[in-house]
């Protein structure tokens, strides 16, 4: 155990810990903070897998942007919505898990039946010692081989702004 | 005007005759008694012809409790005093708060202090006492304040009801300037509705007035308008003297017209710095403080205290000014008018300051008149209307000055307005400086001891912050009968619920500062 | 924001006004005077909390005649106790206790006004801060005496 | 990963080192801008500001400290415990990672990673979490409400500092604050680049909560704004992140348009420090002579001139450096 | 042998109690100099109150210039005006909102006794704060001219430190 | 070098396949929009991270799964500003942001 893998152990946990708090927890608020706390362990896990650049795009748009607009989405309706407690019944609870269980397995299945054979092995790390995919490259990739996609989310992204727009627009009418 | 209102409203009520009263001795022109079944025809009557509830005034003849509505004009000088008797063992009278809105707070006012319930008021409930209270403060007898009522008086629950969101401004905030509580019913930034909810600075300034005698109460005055104590005090000074005809020497009055034009200024001053530390900017604050206390440089050698003055005497001054005071004063007016563009640099043309106070808050003509605002909010809502030119007092009447309105009755005109009221005071001082005549400041003929003859006085003067109307009842006695206060602040803040309305928080307190309140005025 | 240029060139202009204001101030002098090293001039009018004035005739004795006026007049109360005696081979009364609850008292000056004897006037005591409010409660007599002394 | 591998050796001590150098610093700064806040807004209103504690009232911010060490550890009824505890500890995570990464001078940098300018402005928007924390769990409305108005302002002003930077990414072709340093050896970009600079400058303000940009704490509104229910050491974390805050928003302003540690005579930190002071005393100077903006024109001034200006200056950047 | 605080109070022994008692100190002598007051304006005297804070007089120069608006941040509430009773209760919580060491400092007559709002049969005032809780320093008059809030500010320090910095003022009877 | 902890492909598969399992049963656990929509972020967490890790371990040579991973948080970062939208909406008209409560979606 050197001081990487105490590190890596740490993020590995957090995540975990933070999907699970961003499921089960009773208030919205930490769920989000469940959420936040996964993202940031994930964003670790990128460092360990060698690309600081995705890390930091990580937090830049899941915890910069995504979790900040659900955070403020919380805080304008929370104050007023205070009813309901997050927790349902242990039912409810049973058959989440059963659902999600079921779709796992039958996920993996699936994924296992098609391409079960095809799946690749991973190359032992150790073959493969310099692994830089650097920012430059994936750039590179975005406007070569990927230029479509990248068109395409850029697309989406616009339509989603226009339609966020629009959705402003509609409930100030509203009002 | 007061013939024709004589002959229209004689018209109206018939039976009742319509007296004409003498206006210099009693402040009203005509007076009528209604019975409670006219009250509301009568409103409407005045609500018609432009008329504006001035004062509405409960007092206790032991035999019989009286309501005095004072409706007064905007555009010409016509005061009318219509009163009301009703049984004192069970009060109730008709609401006119529909037909005037500022009767709304006036009437909850009466119903604490007095116990008469109202008509078709809709919310009955405490504005200034609290519920550890068990009688009712201005009636002459104690009496005991029921259960009942009790509960009726403390029905409005701030709070209650689901999915609403209560914010408290107060009773301590540091954009309140004092103790005011405004209960603020929110949808996210938005207010859906503004609740003020008062007395928690009320200091028993109408009772105290029937436990003193007239030179007693004076120092009670500066300390209703803490900021403004020298109008105050000229108020109540030249009210009682026109109760006993006592004549007030030149060189007093204009040194009374100064003093409370200086006082004006510092008033004016400490809303500007107060005013804009609710928009966020402190510096002018203390930038404001330094010309205040300029003013308290020349005015405590002359009255002796730097806030709490109380320096007018029925029928003159405490003591006179001297030489230092007038060359001071002088360099201070100066002083002053260079600061005004630094003030106009920092403030008035600041992009930021404008556009926050641009808009917001606008008072239409209609609705001053129905709220009954008055001094700077309702001019910069844009009606002339200074009861220094209309009613002067002291030396008024002898000043060249005019009288700013605002074009567009938001918070910037309220600005300016007061801006350029300060330059005005500046011009009233020089003029009266000019004038200032020799002489002494004080009437030989003043009473040692003041018993004003029988009757009642219904006085106005313009205070920093509006109209403040001086009701007294005299019987006699060395002591009022009964004292009441028309504070401009009070009828100011009514109109804050609805300016409030559908805006910002940051614009409510915009707002609340553009009214300029100060507290133990409201709450007296 | 959405102004014209021109308007947005005004403001930009009257925000640097602004900033030329302050920064102005900033190499100006200060105008404060440090209480506990520096004090300015108390005017001689100040009204502060009232004393005991000698007798014009006699600068040995306090000019109260205990007529008690002070008391009736003053709005709040303040003036708890006047008492006094006639010595020997005067005409009227000197006070031998005058009790001031400064603490209720309001400055309004009525009862050097309106004092017969003109043996009130105000002092100059302008920093009066204490740790009990039965610090400010004075007997006038008692001061004049002490002051007499030191004098 | 092979560099977290050979962390254990004198890199790890370097950082443990510099941490420490940082956490010194943070403490310091702080100490020093308390003292010079008072300082520089009592003599715009022409007073003295501290002066009786300690020569020219240097001693102030100590004392202020100490008592607020001193002061009873409160924890008022209803908060949501853990997000009322972690708030103030989590406000500190964005501070001390920036410091890591800003350059103070050619030899004094924690690390320079290839990824600089981003992990700044990744880390930044954790503090609105910290906010958010802090405004939910204590239970106050004043605090819920400049918890909601902090959030806002964060999603609006994070995209034209965003969008004011990367031109000069763009120039520099780095993410690493030291490149971009470097590249500015001749003219400073602040020389290319005024809008950037303006445009950064005014959403850094407004980054930090300052006036005219200070509607989460607006004194006038809010009371104190999402820290209205701490006191003691706890209010003093928050301070001392609002303090450390501006520090950093002046620094990078000054590492990536003024030139960073660059100047003649003297030696690198000295230049660095002293164009960063003058970064922050600009700051105050805002704070003491403008009223507070409302929250619809703070929205408007980041929506529609901010962004929409800083596209149009990534646009003509881009143009230009392709031809 | 540490030296803390301006005055170079010393550590010299490591014994328990008594490093205890020399951190107090220092603690009381960092506490006196760093008074930050609640805004918190009653009536009159509340303008009196920020003159004080202003250019003339500058509270801030003895580092008790920093008002803060919530009570959670404040060590000194200075009552500055007339306390109704539907005020009262509010004070009350405001005081214990605050945390401690704590001071209240009643300023003008009406916050000491009542001041001139006191008369047979009133209904509605606090007779003296220091009927709802506990008053450290008194400043009288109606209202005290800044100066002599000054002298309250210094008269607390006195009480929180034991000794006094300025020479204690001159009585002008 | 293999046996370091962080260079197991294992791991971080199974973290994926974790936030999905979380995510998907979040999505049916959760009561309001807003915590299904947390859930839903968890479940493209887990797509982003498997990506990346795939990449690192089994094509190394080029940035394919980098990529996609970047193209995913663009599709979260618009999935979620319009849900958010919506569901701002859907409180303004029903006051509440229940998700089995919504029976009816026209009007």
């Amino acid at each position: 155990m050197n001081l990487g893998e105490i590190i890596f152990l740490i993020t590995v946990v957090a995540t975990l810990g933070g999907a699970a708090m961003a499921v089960l927890s009773g208030s919205i608020v930490y769920a989000l903070l469940g959420l936040v706390a996964a993202m940031f362990g994930i964003a670790g896990l990128y460092i360990f897998l060698n690309s600081p650049f995705l890390s930091m795009m990580q937090i830049l748009i899941y915890v910069g942007a995504v979790s900040v607009l659900i955070a403020f989405a919380i805080m304008l309706i929370g104050p007023l919505y205070r009813k309901p407690k997050e927790w349902t019944t242990v039912g409810k609870f049973v058959a989440a898990l059963g659902v999600a269980l079921v779709s796992l397995f039958t996920f993996v299945r699936f994924v296992m039946e098609t391409f079960g054979d095809t799946l690749p092995q991973g190359v032992p790390l150790a073959e493969s010692p310099s692994f830089k995919i650097t920012t430059k490259e994936i750039g590179r990739l975005f406007f070569n081989d990927l230029v479509l996609p990248f068109e395409l989310i850029s697309l989406l992204v616009v339509v989603a702004i226009l339609g966020a727009i629009m959705l402003a627009l509609f409930s100030r009418g509203n009002k | 005007m007061v013939e024709r209102i004589k002959a229209e409203l004689g018209a109206t009520l018939k039976e009742t005759p319509v007296g004409e009263a003498d206006y210099r001795e009693r402040g009203y022109h005509l007076f009528a008694e209604v019975a409670s079944a006219d009250l509301l025809n009568v409103a409407r009557f005045f609500d018609e012809r432009g008329f504006y509830l001035a004062a509405l005034i409960c007092v206790d003849y032991k035999e019989y409790l009286e309501l005095v509505y004072i409706f007064s004009n905007h555009a010409s000088l016509c005061k009318v005093k219509i009163t009301l008797k009703i049984d004192p063992a069970k009060p109730v009278a008709p609401t006119i708060s529909t037909v005037f809105d500022c009767a709304y707070w006036h009437e909850r006012e009466i119903r604490e202090f007095f116990g008469v319930s109202f008509d078709g008021h809709p919310n009955m409930t405490y504005l200034f006492l609290h519920e550890g209270i068990d009688f009712y403060p201005l009636r002459k007898e104690k009496i005991p304040v029921s259960d009942e009522d009790k509960k009726a008086l403390g029905a409005f629950r701030p709070g209650e009801g689901e999915d609403t969101f209560f914010v408290n401004l107060g009773p301590q905030h540091p954009s309140t300037h004092g103790v005011l509580r405004v209960v603020l019913k929110m949808d996210g930034e938005y207010i859906e509705d503004a609740q003020p909810v008062l007395g928690y600075l009320h200091r028993m300034h109408e009772k105290m007035a029937e436990n003193r005698s007239y030179l007693q109460f004076l120092p009670n005055t500066g300390r209703m308008d803490y900021l403004g104590p020298m109008a105050f005090n000229l108020g109540y000074v030249t009210a009682v003297e026109r109760l006993c005809g006592i004549p007030v020497p030149d060189r007093a009055n204009y040194v009374r017209v100064i003093l409370t034009e200086l006082n004006r200024l510092s008033s004016h001053l400490m809303w500007l710095g107060a005013y804009l530390a609710d928009l966020g900017a402190l510096t002018p604050f203390l930038f404001v403080f330094d010309d205040r206390e300029e003013i308290n440089d020349i005015l405590e050698p002359v009255t002796g205290s730097r806030l709490t003055y109380c320096y007018f005497r029925f029928g003159g001054l405490y003591n006179d000014v001297d030489d230092a005071f007038v060359a001071g004063t002088r360099a201070f007016i100066e002083r002053l008018r260079s600061r005004f563009s630094l003030y106009e640099k920092l403030v008035g043309g600041n992009v930021i300051f404008t556009n926050r106070t641009r808009g917001i808050g606008v008072i239409t003509k209609e609705r001053a008149r129905k709220q009954a605002v008055s001094g700077p909010v309702l001019r910069g809502a844009g009606i002339p209307m200074d009861i220094r030119k209309s009613e002067p007092c002291a030396a008024y009447g002898e000043m060249d000055f005019d009288v700013p309105v605002g074009t567009r009755g938001d918070a910037l005109d309220m600005y300016q307005v007061r801006i350029r009221e300060m330059e005005n005071a500046l011009n009233i001082i020089e003029q009266a400086l000019a004038r200032l005549p020799e002489g002494p400041i004080m009437t030989e003929k003043a009473p040692r001891k003041l018993k004003p003859p029988k009757g009642d006085l219904y006085h106005t003067v313009e205070t920093p912050r509006g109209e403040l109307g001086i009701y007294i009842v005299s019987d006699e006695s060395d002591k009022p009968y009964r004292m009441k206060w028309r504070v401009p602040s009070f009828s100011n803040l009514m109109i804050f619920p609805e300016l409030a309305k559908g805006n910002l928080l940051a614009d409510a307190v915009a707002i609340l500062g553009s009214l300029d309140l100060v507290i133990p005025e409201i709450d007296r | 924001m959405t102004a014209s240029p021109s308007a947005f060139i005004k403001g930009a202009g009257s925000l640097i006004a602004g900033l030329g204001v302050t920064i102005k101030a900033f190499f100006q002098p200060v105008v404060t005077s440090q209480y506990p090293r520096q004090l300015l001039n108390i005017s001689p009018r100040f009204r502060s909390h009232t004393k005991l004035v000698a007798d014009r005739d006699n600068p040995e004795k306090n000019g109260c005649i205990a007529c008690g006026i002070c008391v009736r007049n003053c709005p709040s109360g303040s003036i708890k106790k006047v008492e006094g005696e006639k010595r020997e081979g005067e005409k009227r009364k000197t006070a031998t206790s005058y009790l001031l609850d400064f603490t209720t008292c309001s400055q309004c000056g009525i009862c050097v006004e309106t004092c017969p004897s003109a043996a009130l006037d105000f002092s100059a005591d302008f920093n009066l801060a204490g740790f009990k409010r039965e610090d400010f409660h004075f007997d006038l007599v008692k001061e004049f005496e002490k002051r007499k002394k030191t004098s | 990963m092979e560099q977290i591998g050979n962390m254990i050796g004198w890199e790890t001590v370097k950082m443990v080192v510099g941490l420490v150098g940082v956490l010194v610093f943070v403490v310091l700064n702080a100490l020093i801008l308390t003292w010079a806040e008072r300082k520089v807004a009592g003599h715009m209103q022409r007073r003295i500001g501290p002066k009786e504690v300690g020569p020219y009232g240097l001693i102030q911010p100590i004392a202020d400290a100490l008592k607020l060490l001193g002061k009873e550890i409160l924890t008022p009824r209803e908060v949501d415990k853990p997000l009322y505890y972690l708030a103030p500890m989590i406000i500190f995570v964005p501070v001390l990672v920036s410091f890591v990464v800003i350059p103070f001078d050619a030899s004094l940098q924690v690390m320079d990673i290839n990824v600089g300018i981003l992990v700044i402005l990744a880390f930044s928007s954790l503090s609105v979490f910290s906010i958010l924390m802090a405004g939910w769990g204590s239970n106050n409305k004043y605090a819920l409400i400049g918890a909601i108005r902090s959030i806002a302002q964060n999603i609006a002003y994070e995209i034209p500092l965003l969008l004011a930077l990367l031109p000069i990414i763009m120039m520099t072709n780095s993410f690493s604050l030291k490149s971009i340093v470097e590249a500015q050896h001749g003219l400073w970009f602040v020389v290319y680049q005024p809008f950037a600079f303006l445009i950064y400058f005014i959403a850094g303000v407004a980054e930090t909560n300052r006036t005219p940009f200070d509607l989460p704490e607006a004194e006038s509104e809010l009371v104190a704004g999402y820290h209205t229910e701490y006191s003691g050491m706890r209010f003093a974390l928050f301070f001392l992140a609002e303090y450390t805050n501006i520090f950093i928003v002046s620094a990078i302003a000054v590492t990536f348009f003024l030139g960073g540690y660059q100047g003649p005579f003297l030696p690198g930190i000295i230049w660095f420090l002293l164009k960063s002071y003058l970064l922050v005393f600009v700051i105050m100077w805002l704070r003491w002579t403008y009223p507070r903006v409302r929250f619809d024109q703070l929205l408007n001034i980041s929506w529609k001139a901010l962004i929409p200006l800083s596209f149009i200056n990534l646009l003509i950047t881009g143009g230009l450096l392709k031809l | 042998m540490v030296c803390l605080g301006e005055r170079g109070v010393c550590l010299e022994k490591e014994v328990f109690p008594v490093k205890f008692a020399v951190v107090e100190k220092v603690l009381d002598l960092a506490r006196a100099n760093s008074i930050w007051p609640m805004t918190f304006g009653l009536a009159c005297c509340a303008i009196e109150m920020m003159s004080t804070a202003m250019s003339r007089f500058d509270l801030d120069r003895f580092g008790a210039g920093v008002f803060r608006a919530t009570p959670r941040q404040a060590d000194l509430m200075i009552v500055s005006g007339t306390v109704t009773k539907k005020m009262a209760p509010v004070l009350v919580t405001l005081y214990e909102q605050m945390p401690s060491p704590k001071w209240v400092l009643a300023m003008g007559n009406c916050a000491i006794s009542g001041g001139p709002f006191v008369f047979e049969g009133q209904y509605n005032v606090i007779e003296g704060v220091d009927l709802l809780v506990p008053v450290d320093v008194y400043v009288p008059g109606c209202p005290p001219r800044p100066e002599a809030l000054l002298e309250g500010f210094l008269k607390l320090e006195e009480k929180i430190t034991g000794k006094r910095r300025f020479p204690g003022p001159e009585s002008r009877w | 070098m293999t046996d370091l902890l962080y260079n197991y492909q294992h791991i971080y598969l199974f973290v994926a396949l974790f936030l999905l399992f979380c995510g998907i049963a979040g999505v049916v656990y959760r009561r309001t929009l807003i915590g299904m929509l947390v859930s839903m972020e968890l479940i493209m967490n887990g797509a982003g991270l498997n990506l990346a890790a795939l990449n690192r371990f089994v094509s190394p040579e080029n940035g394919y799964g980098m990529a996609f991973t970047l193209i995913i948080m663009g599709i979260a970062a618009a999935e979620s500003a319009i849900a958010l939208g919506i569901i701002m909406l859907i409180f303004k008209k029903y006051r509440h942001i229940e998700g089995g409560d919504l029976k009816e979606m026209k009007d």
